[in-house]
């Protein structure tokens, strides 16, 4: 009994110490009731986009900002994941909760493979060796012909019990709720015990070493970690597209998932799901702003996305959380100001 | 020559300079001594412009204290021998010399050249085609002494310029920064042998956690036997 | 200068329309950015010239046209085709290029109770087993074409043969086909890597083995790579070479003269006679400057079925347009064309030669008819 | 008689040509502090760094309390009980003053791998962390980023986090080293409250410490023992002269 | 699988090799000296690729299109270093990542705005069309063996333009010690800049010579960069050395691999799973090389010395 009360404790304070990031969770929850009344059905389907990639991006975040590693190669475990929903179909296997169990259990194990060989490595030579991973599994799934090969394999959502995903909203909320099991799990492990001290690697592992702890441990788990969320994230985006094809494990989306974290803000809970947002409604709004503004050159928006990437690491130092951070400093020192 | 006023500086929150002040007239020899962790090499990055100076200016050749880069000091007429002697490893023995040859900024007497370095420097003649990693410490000494001449400073700085070597190495540097002294060569020199030092240099200064806590000619140092127990030795 | 065309003709079908007029609604996907944004161009335009030719009314409604630009992504293709059906509530999608894209937008579109119309992409899948009422094709199934390909090359004696694709479905699908009515000595089947730029190890491979023809697929700019690499090889000299969807509308341009005397199989040449192929063919060319590609054909007939649709069931109605469209004998580029029992159409398959025009530009023409009304081998396994 | 908390049996390295440990044998008693003094490139840093385990001997065994360690990795010998600081102040920078204790205390507990209760709020940890830091006056400056600290008050730390592990034998890397004249003080007055608690191998320059603080001085020269007495000894030893001062 | 056909595919990984060492010689240096993950290094070879189509096309003349297009590649790299890479030396490789990205991006869409979404059409000169017999029966195209020499020709140029020259021996001793080189009077800020300007044409020549040979389109040199990260990982970070064996072994492991690997397994397992194993495996041959070597030597083969 007392256990459960010091769970809800615990998770009452670690939601108050992480706003942000649960506003925007319950702001993702409250989002549907704004698309039904304003008869934009079709935003639903962005937000979920989002939540999948921004839950993806969370996981990489656990790494590249708490962990310090620079994986250059994790969309290979979210397309693990999304294949795993996939080949378990394949073989007629249509339970959704198998299809997870299977995710995690497979990203779980390749994170563990691939961490272990790749973290022998560090600096460019890590970032490398994560992509030539991800390349491979990228060419060995193009190369599969029973399941489609590089056209993809075309399948059903999940089903899980009771939840008919085919009711538009109860994939959205079996995503929402996803998103905030992993929420919850992130902002518990970067809090714990665990957590700290993959921090304290990033921020000095000699020192770790020197308190008797062996870096490279934590640094594996919590590879494999990121790699069981971004497996999870994956699983989950076969349902939505009802399709799985490699190009969802395209070195292009690694590279995509870092953007959204650098964007929002590394190492932070927040961060991730907040550079998703933007990232992705940039991608969708961007091609029609230059549209209405220079309708010849609508389809040429990246030349204004590459240097909007460009800015984001010349002059958005700590991403939009560290703006955000900025502004709130400024404006406590302007209400001290006008204080009595 | 070089005039060092109050400079205070440090790395990151560590200040290790506090306040020193030095000067190096035209042709003098003059040292630096203290024992490690004093500042000594502090003092010559902050000469060399590598480190910011948080106080205090320095003027080199009479020029306005500004923050220049190193590379502009460097050409302005100092030649660094420095702590370690980080000789570049990589280049040969003849590239570590030719590479930085510079003309002479202002002339003050026979120009040096590769044929003059290795007049000086027999032993480097003949491992000319040799890899700077593959000399031993003596020979890296010197190379770096070399090099330092080959860009015509005005004036030179040895940083440490006896550490870890031979005696015999030893006598032979100290002989031919006698040489140099005679030759009008302006020095500035840092080491840890006093007895050779007050034979070669006119002046000196000891530093003692970053402050000058005594200067004065060979004379009074030597008459000063305190000041070898209490600031340099054991 | 083409969408202010689209808008004032609307404008103008508004002032003079009387205000019951009905509007129809279509929403072409297609890819406009990046490396394939070429593809997707000739698409626009043709789609839009297409509609300049019908007034900007298609079956006598108000006609609005939505591009959209899938990237060649297929979860932004999904996505898309989610917001052309949920937001814009389009009655037709028409467009998609890229097979995979087509297998991502597949369900969300067919599903909805509205017209998913290919202007390209046509894999195995959706034209067998998982073949949807709600689908049709205006372009071919992927076997047709390579079918025709071994037919001619079956018919012309060649006695040994080699095959070059791209290790993907579409080049496994290609080389199948081939096979199907190619009976002689296939020497080798060689499967390059998807993107790859550099074929002469693989010619030098092929020039070991000296057979008599290679026939091969490699599409968009592997193509162009593949016949500079083959003719600076000087491989003509060491086998004949036959090609599906390599030369074509979009790498000639790149490719010129080199590719001249090439021979290779196609629904559509622009080189077609018959009223609407001509006026299309010169009305392109003189509005765009150069031929149209096949692509642009096939959205072209597109907008002629969806057109053909309305006019002859008189309703934007998915039912009634199925029907139309179901039946067959539509009016397009390559004359009227059929349509299989899983909405893939019957049609003619012809040879075509790589030439220059009076003009001296490089073009195609045809040589010969390989098929007459070739169906596709998958519709037997569709049901509805 | 006492065993020697920690030996050196016959140590040799070299890289590539250069020799920079050579033969070497001595031994640090328990409570004692031992000072290592020595002319730059005399081969301490390389030394500390072959009884730490970041660098493997080429020959040679290193005891602590009678067990061999040699062949261990850096994790397993300071969970044997060797602590040391660095040349270079090496703390957790992103940290604060009170984190940095915390992430040693957890490590000290062995409860680094638990992934459910908030380390940084946790109470028993936090009181951990205090005492930690009550050891070298920190207290006061428990909420400051560690990037925040002046540099004599990182020192500081630097021994606080390395006294956490409870190490039988501490391995102190010029503490005074870039420290200010009452910050070598108060560094000095710190190590020698921890004379008798933990056994010190101390390198420094800061005579005025080493004097003050060390029970045996050893003169390390080229790689090898040149001396090894009482302060008296050392400042009396001619060779130790010749070797600091020069005798060309 | 004849001698003939060995050796004729031994040239064609040699010469796929030194296109990859012209692309990888400017960024090892760029990421050894200057510690800066540069992405956009393909766009130079773009950049290289359209300015010598363009010129050649509208002179006429191939060599004209050659010639001009190596000032081009050289002004576009001084250019980009001073606008915005040397903001990038202290930064993180993940911000690094980023920014190159964004340029990456950034250069395609302007190539795609400036010149159209098609690809170029560019030809060999009639003087190198034409074939050699390397062995009888075995004729090579000219202009193959005149990519292959004036490949050899820059890696020998850049080797003694690295080893035996004055500025070389800057460059190898600002990469050996930066603060001391500049302390002996040499302006690093210029010299790094000149390194990357040297890079980038040298990337821009690659492009040049590829143009003839494959399309010359927007986004052409991604695929050769993510090759040439491979070949500059597995020679060691900022050894140019290490990038030519890499380049060489990685040019032949590719091509050898593609060719002879799905009959070599034909020959072991049965023939369905060899023509489907045959083309996957070797497609990832380079990565699989890459993560051995880096698993056993986690600094490439030829580490830098530091």
């Amino acid at each position: 009994m007392s256990g459960i009360r010091n769970l809800i404790g615990l998770v009452y304070e670690g939601v108050k110490d992480n706003r942000l990031l649960w506003l925007l969770i319950i702001g993702f929850a409250l989002f549907p009731i704004i698309t039904h009344f304003a008869d934009l059905p079709f935003w639903n389907d962005v937000a979920m986009r989002i939540m999948l990639l921004g839950m993806a991006a969370m996981g990489l975040n656990l790494v590249l900002g708490y962990g310090g590693m620079v994986s250059f190669g994790h969309a290979a475990f979210i397309g693990i994941g999304a294949y795993c929903a996939g080949i378990s179909q394949f073989y007629g296997i249509t339970n959704g909760w198998v299809h997870l169990g299977f995710s995690i259990i497979t990203c779980g194990f390749a994170g563990l493979v691939i961490g272990y060989l790749a973290l022998r490595t560090s600096g460019i030579y890590f970032i490398m060796i994560t992509l030539a991973f991800a390349q491979m599994l990228f060419f060995l799934f193009v190369s599969l012909e029973a399941f489609g090969g590089d056209d993809g394999m075309s399948i059903d959502r999940a089903e899980f019990g009771f939840i008919d995903l085919y009711d538009p909203l109860r994939l959205y909320f079996l995503i929402w709720i996803a998103l905030v099991v992993v929420g919850m799990g992130l902002m518990f492990i970067v809090r714990s015990r665990f957590g700290v001290t993959l921090r304290a690697i990033k921020s000095n592992a000699s020192r770790v070493e020197a308190m008797g702890l062996s870096p490279l441990r934590f640094k594996i788990v919590g590879y494999v970690i990121s790699a069981v969320v971004c497996g999870i994230a994956g699983t989950l985006f076969a349902s939505w597209q009802e399709y799985v094809s490699p190009d969802i494990m395209h070195w292009t989306r690694s590279g995509e998932l870092m953007i959204i974290i650098i964007l929002g803000g590394l190492g932070t809970l927040a961060g991730p799901l907040l550079g998703a947002i933007v990232f992705l409604l940039l991608e969708e709004c961007l091609p029609l702003l230059l549209g209405a503004a220079a309708p010849a050159y609508a389809e040429n928006w990246m030349i204004l996305f590459g240097p909007f990437l460009i800015m984001v690491v010349m002059f958005g130092r700590g991403g939009l959380i560290g703006l955000l951070s900025q502004l709130q400093v400024r404006r406590n020192a302007r209400s001290d100001h006008r204080g009595p | 020559m070089l005039e060092l006023h109050e400079i205070e500086t440090g790395y990151g929150t560590g200040q290790v300079l506090f306040g020193v002040s030095l000067t190096v007239p035209p042709g003098a020899c003059v040292s630096l001594m203290g024992r490690n962790g004093m500042g000594k090499t502090t003092t010559v990055r902050a000469i060399m412009g590598q480190l910011p100076l948080s106080a205090g200016w320095i003027s080199r050749f009479g020029d306005n204290h500004g923050q220049r880069p190193s590379f502009e000091i460097a050409r302005a007429g100092i030649g660094l021998v420095p702590e370690g002697r980080q000789i570049f490893s990589n280049l040969t023995v003849r590239e570590n010399l030719k590479t930085f040859y510079r003309l002479p900024a202002g002339q003050t007497g026979e120009s040096w050249n590769l044929d003059r370095v290795l007049a000086l420097f027999p032993r480097l003649a003949e491992r000319l085609e040799h890899a700077g990693s593959h000399l031993s410490g003596g020979e890296q000494q010197m190379l770096a002494i070399g090099r330092a001449l080959m860009t015509n400073p005005k004036l030179l700085i040895l940083d440490e310029a006896t550490e870890g070597l031979a005696p015999i190495i030893r006598h032979q540097i100290w002989e031919c920064l006698n040489l140099l002294k005679q030759d009008g060569q302006s020095i500035l020199i840092i080491d840890k042998n006093v007895d050779a030092i007050a034979k070669l240099a006119d002046h000196h200064y000891i530093l003692d956690k970053g402050k000058v806590v005594w200067q004065g000619d060979s004379i009074s140092l030597m008459r000063t036997p305190d000041l070898k127990s209490r600031y340099l030795g054991v | 200068m083409k969408k202010a065309f689209t808008i004032a003709a609307l404008a103008a079908a508004i002032t003079l329309a009387p205000a019951h007029a009905e509007t129809v609604k279509i929403g072409y996907m297609t890819t406009l950015s990046g490396g394939a944004g070429i593809i997707g161009k000739q698409m626009q335009n043709a789609v839009e010239l297409a509609l300049e030719h019908k007034g900007g009314k298609l079956g006598g409604m108000d006609a609005d046209v939505v591009f959209v630009d899938d990237q060649r992504k297929p979860d932004v293709a999904k996505q898309l085709a989610n917001r052309l059906v949920k937001s814009d509530r389009v009655d037709v999608v028409a467009g998609i290029i890229w097979s995979n894209l087509l297998e991502a937008v597949h369900k969300p579109v067919t599903r909805s109770d509205i017209l998913l119309i290919s202007s390209n992409a046509g894999p195995s899948t959706v034209a067998g087993e998982g073949c949807h009422k709600n689908f049709f094709s205006m372009s071919w199934q992927n076997d047709q074409t390579p079918e025709a390909m071994g037919k001619h090359m079956q018919d012309a004696g060649i006695k040994s043969v080699y095959l070059m694709a791209p290790n993907y479905q579409a080049g496994k699908d290609m080389l199948s086909g081939f096979k199907r009515y190619y009976k002689g000595n296939v020497k080798a089947e060689v499967y390059t890597k998807l993107g790859q730029s550099d074929f002469q190890p693989e010619l030098s491979a092929l020039r070991a083995t000296a057979p008599e023809a290679t026939m091969v697929f490699q599409p968009g700019g592997m193509g162009i790579n593949f016949v500079k690499q083959w003719k600076q090889a000087g491989m003509d000299g060491v086998s004949k070479l036959y090609q599906v969807f390599t030369v074509d509308g979009v790498s000639l341009p790149a490719l010129k003269e080199s590719a001249l005397g090439i021979l290779g199989t196609q629904t559509w040449s622009p080189d077609l006679n018959n009223a609407i192929n001509n006026k299309f063919v010169a009305d392109y060319k003189a509005k765009f400057g150069g031929y149209p590609s096949f692509y642009a054909a096939q959205a072209y007939d597109t907008i002629l079925a969806i057109d053909h649709a309305i006019a002859k069931s008189g309703s934007k109605d998915t039912d009634k347009m199925r029907a139309v469209l179901a039946a067959g004998n539509i009016p397009t580029t390559r004359g009227l064309l059929k349509m299989n029992s899983n909405h893939f159409p019957i049609q003619n398959i012809y040879l075509r030669e790589t030439v220059k025009d009076a003009d001296g530009i490089v073009t195609t023409r045809v040589t010969e008819t390989v098929f007459t009304d070739h169906a596709d081998s998958y519709a037997a396994k569709c049901k509805f | 008689m006492d065993k020697s908390v920690l030996e050196l049996r016959n140590l040799c390295k070299s890289f590539g040509a250069l020799t920079v440990t050579n033969d070497l044998s001595f031994t640090v008693e328990p409570g004692e502090i031992h000072a290592l003094i020595g002319p730059n490139g005399a081969g301490k840093t390389t030394l500390i760094q072959q009884i730490y385990g970041a660098v493997q001997p080429d020959s040679g065994q290193v005891f602590l309390n009678g067990r061999e360690i040699t062949g261990l990795g850096v994790p397993e010998r300071v969970q044997a009980g060797i602590g040391r600081s660095f040349q270079i102040s090496n703390v957790l920078m992103d940290f604060t003053v009170l984190e940095n204790a915390i992430v040693a205390e957890q490590a000290r507990l062995g409860q680094s791998f638990r992934f459910l209760r908030p380390a940084f709020s946790d109470k028993s940890l936090k009181a951990g962390a205090s005492k930690i830091l009550s050891r070298v006056g920190l207290e006061d400056r428990a909420m400051q980023p560690a990037s925040d600290l002046a540099h004599g008050e990182r020192r500081m730390l630097e021994l606080a986090l390395a006294l956490a592990t409870a190490p039988k034998v501490l391995l102190l890397d010029e503490p005074m080293a870039g420290a200010g004249l009452e910050e070598s003080q108060r560094m000095t007055e710190i190590i020698d409250q921890l004379r008798g608690q933990v056994a010190i191998l101390l390198i420094e320059h800061d005579m005025d410490a080493v004097f003050r603080l060390a029970d045996r001085i050893t003169v390390l020269v080229e790689g090898a023992i040149i001396a090894t007495g009482t302060a008296d000894d050392i400042s009396n030893s001619s060779a130790v002269q010749a070797a600091y001062l020069g005798s060309a | 699988m004849t001698l003939t056909l060995i050796l004729e595919q031994t040239f064609n990984g040699l010469q796929a090799g030194v296109t990859l060492f012209l692309v990888a010689a400017g960024l090892t240096l760029i990421l050894g000296i200057m510690d800066v993950v540069f992405l956009a290094h393909g766009a130079q070879v773009m950049i290289g690729a359209y300015a010598a189509a363009a010129v050649a096309a509208a002179t006429g003349n191939f060599y004209i299109g050659l010639f001009l297009a190596i000032p081009v590649t050289f002004a576009s790299g001084y250019v980009l270093e001073f606008l915005l890479i040397r903001h990038l030396y202290r930064r993180d490789h993940m911000e690094q990542v980023l920014a190159t990205f964004g340029l990456i991006l950034f250069f395609n869409e302007l190539i795609r705005i400036g010149f159209g979404p098609a690809a170029l059409y560019s030809d060999l000169p009639r003087s190198l069309s034409g074939f050699v017999e390397i062995l009888p029966g075995a004729p090579y195209p000219i202009y193959r063996l005149w990519v292959i020499l004036v490949g050899l020709a820059c890696a020998i140029g850049i080797h003694i333009f690295v080893s035996r020259t004055r500025i070389g021996a800057m460059v190898r001793a600002g990469a050996n010690n930066p603060e001391m080189t500049a302390a002996l009077g040499i302006n690093i800020k210029i010299l790094f800049r000149f390194i990357f300007a040297v890079g980038a044409c040298f990337a821009g020549v690659a492009g040049m010579m590829l143009g003839p040979i494959t399309a010359v389109q927007p986004g052409m040199g991604e695929p050769l960069l993510i090759l040439s990260l491979v070949v500059i990982i597995i020679g060691g970070v900022g050894s140019v050395r290490g990038a030519f064996i890499a380049a060489i072994i990685v040019g032949l492991i590719d091509t050898l691999g593609r060719v002879f690997l799905p009959a070599m397994l034909r020959s072991v397992v049965d023939q369905a799973t060899a023509d489907g194993a045959g083309p996957a495996v070797a497609s990832m041959l380079v990565y699989i090389t890459m993560a051995v070597v880096l698993i056993f030597r986690p600094t490439g083969l030829f580490p830098a010395k530091g």
